[in-house]
């Protein structure tokens, strides 16, 4: 039989991935004010559109050295068995990249510049991301091959809690450090003051479709329908309940960290999901939830780190126990299925983070030398919708 | 003729309403305001940041009508009103020079009948 | 070949189901108040995930006598064929049982309490629900077995008009009741009031939201892509716009009945979808959605049951009609499918009926009686969203 | 092997396009004033629902020549090994079918009537649209035979640039002409007039859905899992990027332009995208982009047609530029598969725009004639809403 | 000084404004009102259950001003927003007894200018 | 008794606000409206076709007080409000003959306190 079975398998999966990029978009457009919902939604649309670009002409062939630019009839997609597989792998594997920019824009909102926030986009997916992927998901540079020889098994990341969330709410620590917190974020004596959500039906909508997409993105992981697996799917539903009960308990019932608490639990079961037990999943959610609540605390209040939408302690945060907790529960001791190193989980986190935390810092002060990453304050005041698009998100409105 | 404004709370505005048209009082218009007094806006929590809300929803409810007519009214919004919470409201009574009906030109005591 | 294809095929329709709980969040954001908008969103999210843990913990193995407690490689996952189907199958009929809580929160909402609703759940997740469900979906109690002995035929529901939705909205008869109207519902004679709906769009979202994932509900009921019908599709389809047309005649154009309709003849499907011809599941959806209208009203106007989604007649009524009309339409006389026995259908039928009223008064009066069901007057009239959750569902709105 | 694969993979694809249809309304109740917007929700949904029973009691015979009125067992559902096929593939087909109304809806709303519009949508999908869809995809009539035989191949249309958008898109100018444009849209000289949009985010979110659900549209056009291409993914990848990024620059950077500019490129890459080079894919989606900004002004400022959502020129527009350019970069010249012929292709495409212009005057004027196809002035100055069905998009606004 | 209000239906406020613009007035204020009066609301219909809107959105209009130019403003109003239909609305006229700038603390008519 | 209406910018109703508050004025309404004057709309684009914005968001704050009170009150909006751009907005102070307390049924300088 032919590969049509996994070309739909992978096309379901990056459709869903790829809805998963509406729901970053609405739950931006939820959280940040109302004179700043139509540059979100705009922003997280052409940062896809963006990442599509870098990622084929660039990022793909940094990552695993293939590229497309051959006649169709080369691209083993017409009268071989293939069905042009390696192409929807590419589309697949896009929706993940693309996804770095998506988080970092739940930090950066509401008063990042358009194009330069492009520019930064660019060199992310195009280098920064794409080299640890490679290094991780292609074996590229031995450093795999290293730490199976050191420590007895590779870097286990099977989804992406660190390769794609950890990097992306690293990368972002840098962006929100550099761009500086939003004008009224904090007081004359640096105490925080509470900028409101617009609206938090956008919010919870922009939370389902993250979770719904969810699935795709952590069983499609498989990469081939044969390899599916069940395990993969409970695990993400029960880390992903672990993640919302434990927010909405050490959350107090805030809509904002219940919703998010959800995403949190799918952050940080990507690495381990095909190898941990379903409670061992539920363990690794209930953790990334309450992580969460306490975390965003803390990048907000002790690090005062205008970080809006909470996407350090959600990607960085949860993937980085992600990468570590894999190194857990992955173990046939606490019912794993073992064949998986505590300290390679380690290594392997702590080298994306790293990367990540450089890699921000470089590219958004870069960016920011060369071109301002930053509104005007008159724009920010404003608002970017009527700054940087010249219309406000219920234009009906400002005219009746 | 007179003005009279009357900052009530929302949920009481039907009863208000109805016992006015009772009264033969027609004509009003009303606005959704926000108001700041003795009874103090309530505190929320958003994402484990306390912040106070300061004014809380009231509906402004605006009637002009003769000299004669406010103290009937006055009296009626006080009954339709109350619900004996801090917070009911106020009523302020104002005067007015002069009234036009749009649609016809007509002035004063014809324009509010 | 292994049976990865069954857990892609279970996965998509376990996400699908996944996607009909936001459906129902937006259904029921849009119907209550403004001020009650938060609340359902919440409460629909963490329903979902205390279902979880109620099933797996217990319900599951009610049903089924199925277990994961054992470690990962006593689960069949790796290194045989199944790909783990027995857990991703867990996840899809989880999907199912937690559509119990979404289908109550539908009439209990404006004025329930958050953790006796909470305990609700649960009780109905693990117990009630399994307790019929294996009953009738693994033969438990020998309850098909008498049925198929006595009239020729086992109870036919194949994807659940009887075993979730009539459970569903029958048991909210009892909470319902046991809860009370809203303050401000009925007049001082008796007679009805309007409260009116917060956001038709919200409304139509989650109504749309549901049509489509309901597509997943049935079709994937199969279990396994070897036994995928066209048929369940093509009949879901027709009763779906059998049931929004017969809706928007006889509810006079209203929004909420046309969107609602729809719904009304997917409920009423579920049963006979893979045995009926399609005109008779045209059929059966238009008797639903007329049937919804006027069961709306009477359950509204005459029962006084504040009901406030009409939960009761959408599910309980079209699921009761779904069983009975699966007896009638399946038959070859009316160009289905046969082998499928009328008074099996009605006895069937009544039973769940009857264990879901009898169980929805029960546990109701049972949390009630232990925690209070129902918020303080000053609580409901604040509204949820700041009784229970501290903000409103535009934060941004009330302090600007 | 048995066909409950195909069905799976139908299934998914027709629930997929379904749910294009929840974008539709989304698109439109977004882009109206909220006074139209219940009516822009219910006016698409009603609309799938007559399309389903137009296209399954005449539409589909027109086309296929297939029929369902046969009992169950002759359906070929039941043990025999097609699980059922024709059925979901028929659901599928409609999908496609129900998207004519959908389309024109959003050059027609605010101000059509509601039962003309019906008989409208009911014509159209029983007739029109299924007459050339027959000839092109089912070889009706020798046209596609006389094709191959002059010009070396048939006219190629994957999965509906012609037969599907243009011909909704040119049948939507018709409609828009006979209806006449909304009061106030032109000025005493025949100025343009701001009517602006109620709520960009509802705009998003239908545009994001379309999105998502257009990889339905466009991969599982294959029609089985084993011809399944992962070209056609990642064409219709590309050129959504093209759509979206060009439309972004050349419509200054705002949020309609922007979101309709990535369903552009979908649009128009339909009929190619089976055989054309991701590159080519591209370039397809940067013309559709573009063109659609440029037309949509050109519609609007000098041809004075009041197409609201302007799908004139996103379905219209891009939909003939699909048919062309499929025969430009579907050459192995320009790295395509080659087996296509641009003259076909032209001659294909003015034929489906010949039959939508001409059945776009000939249905609605018809239709005026007899009943009338435009609200009183009355009715559209308060609103389609409250005029149509007695109730406004936000209830419990109105009277609090 | 005096104060004019008018309250008129929200689709003509765009001619009132191009009216009072051409007389010269350029400083006014806005706001959404619900009026009840001679013009009913209207009956809506939910799920079957009818209800009254009994207060139809109005557009307030508030203008500050010379004594002097009462007299035309309440003129060009009346034309620029007559439909001739009942709820066109109402005019009322007040007095004002200060008006102060708040950028430059100018007071009156220095502050109207 | 005098009412006193602001019309300030929004962003500066939480430093009015607490000005107030320092002096001891503990009762206001507030209202959002929009306003037209020096300070101009600004030009939006959608879909290549530009509209203006004629009226800019303002909020309008009324406050009923004694008659000895206006002056300090006057003179606290000025500073908390000013911005020194244009736009920054004006104070209107009116006449109130007659103030109620509806919870109480109190009259006038009772009422307010
Ligand atoms: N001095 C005032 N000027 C303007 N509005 C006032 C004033 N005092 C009170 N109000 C309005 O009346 C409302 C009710 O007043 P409050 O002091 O809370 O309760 P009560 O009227 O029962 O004493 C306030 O929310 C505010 O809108
Ligand atoms: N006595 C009044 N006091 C305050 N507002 C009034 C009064 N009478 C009318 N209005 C306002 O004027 C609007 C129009 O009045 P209405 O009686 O309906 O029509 P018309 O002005 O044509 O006679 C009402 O909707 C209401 O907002
Ligand atoms: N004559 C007036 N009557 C009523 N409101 C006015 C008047 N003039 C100004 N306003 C209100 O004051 C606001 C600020 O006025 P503007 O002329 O723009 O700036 P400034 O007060 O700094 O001179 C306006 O937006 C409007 O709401």
């Amino acid at each position: 039989m032919n590969q049509g079975i996994d070309v739909f398998f992978l096309t379901m999966g990056a459709a869903m991935v790829l809805a998963m990029h509406a729901g970053f978009a609405f739950l931006e457009a939820g959280t940040v004010r109302k004179k700043n919902q139509v540059n979100a939604l705009v922003r997280v649309l052409t940062d896809f559109g963006f990442s599509t670009l870098a990622y084929f002409f660039i990022g793909f062939y940094v990552a695993y050295g293939i590229h497309f630019f051959m006649p169709v009839d080369q691209l083993l997609v017409l009268g071989d068995n293939s069905n042009g597989y390696e192409l929807v792998h590419f589309f697949f594997l896009l929706t993940f990249a693309a996804a770095i920019p998506a988080i970092i824009s739940g930090g950066v909102t509401e008063r990042i510049s358009f194009w330069p926030n492009v520019v930064a986009t660019v060199l992310l997916v195009a280098l920064i991301y794409p080299l640890f992927e490679g290094m991780i998901w292609n074996a590229n540079f031995g450093f795999q091959t290293w730490l199976e020889g050191s420590f007895g098994a590779a870097f286990h990341d099977f989804a992406g809690s660190v390769v794609v969330h950890a990097m992306g709410g690293l990368l972002a620590l840098g962006a929100v450090y550099v761009l500086g917190a939003r004008k009224g974020r904090y007081g004359k004596n640096g105490q925080i003051k509470a900028i409101l959500p617009s609206n938090i039906p956008y919010l919870a909508l922009g939370s389902w479709v993250l979770c719904v997409g969810w699935f795709g993105f952590n069983v499609m992981s498989a990469a081939t329908a044969e390899a599916a697996s069940g395990l993969v799917a409970i695990n993400s539903l029960m880390a992903m309940v672990g993640g919302l009960l434990a927010a909405l308990v050490f959350g107090k019932n805030d809509p904002g960290f219940v919703h998010n608490g959800a995403l949190a639990g799918l952050v940080a079961i990507c690495a381990g999901s095909d190898i941990v037990h379903p409670m061992g999943a539920l363990a690794i959610g209930i953790v990334a939830g309450a992580g969460f609540v306490i975390g965003f605390q803390f990048v907000q209040k002790k690090m005062k780190l205008d970080d809006v939408l909470g996407v350090i302690p959600l990607h960085g945060g949860a993937g980085v126990w992600g990468g570590i907790s894999a190194g857990i529960f992955g173990q046939a001791a606490f019912g794993g299925a073992g064949g998986v190193s505590f300290i390679s989980q380690c290594i392997g986190t702590a080298t994306g983070a790293l990367i990540a935390l450089a890699g921000g810092f470089i590219v958004y002060t870069l960016v920011d030398r060369m071109m301002g990453l930053r509104l005007s304050e008159e724009q920010e005041y404003d608002g970017a919708d009527i700054s940087v698009h010249h219309i406000s998100a219920y234009p009906e409105d400002d005219v009746t | 003729m007179k003005k009279i404004t009357a900052i009530i709370k929302p949920f009481k505005l039907d009863d208000v309403k109805d016992a006015l048209l009772d009264l033969g009082i027609n004509g009003m218009t009303i606005c959704e305001v926000r108001g700041h007094g003795r009874q103090k806006g309530h505190i929320e929590l958003y994402r484990g940041a306390e912040y106070t809300v300061d004014f809380v929803p009231k509906t402004e409810l605006s009637i002009v009508l003769e000299n004669d007519q406010v103290e009937a009214v006055v009296d009626v919004i006080i009954n339709a009103a109350r619900s004996n919470k801090v917070g009911d409201g106020k009523i302020f009574v104002q005067d007015i020079e002069r009234v036009v009906r749009i649609r016809t030109g007509e002035e004063d005591t014809d324009a509010l009948n």
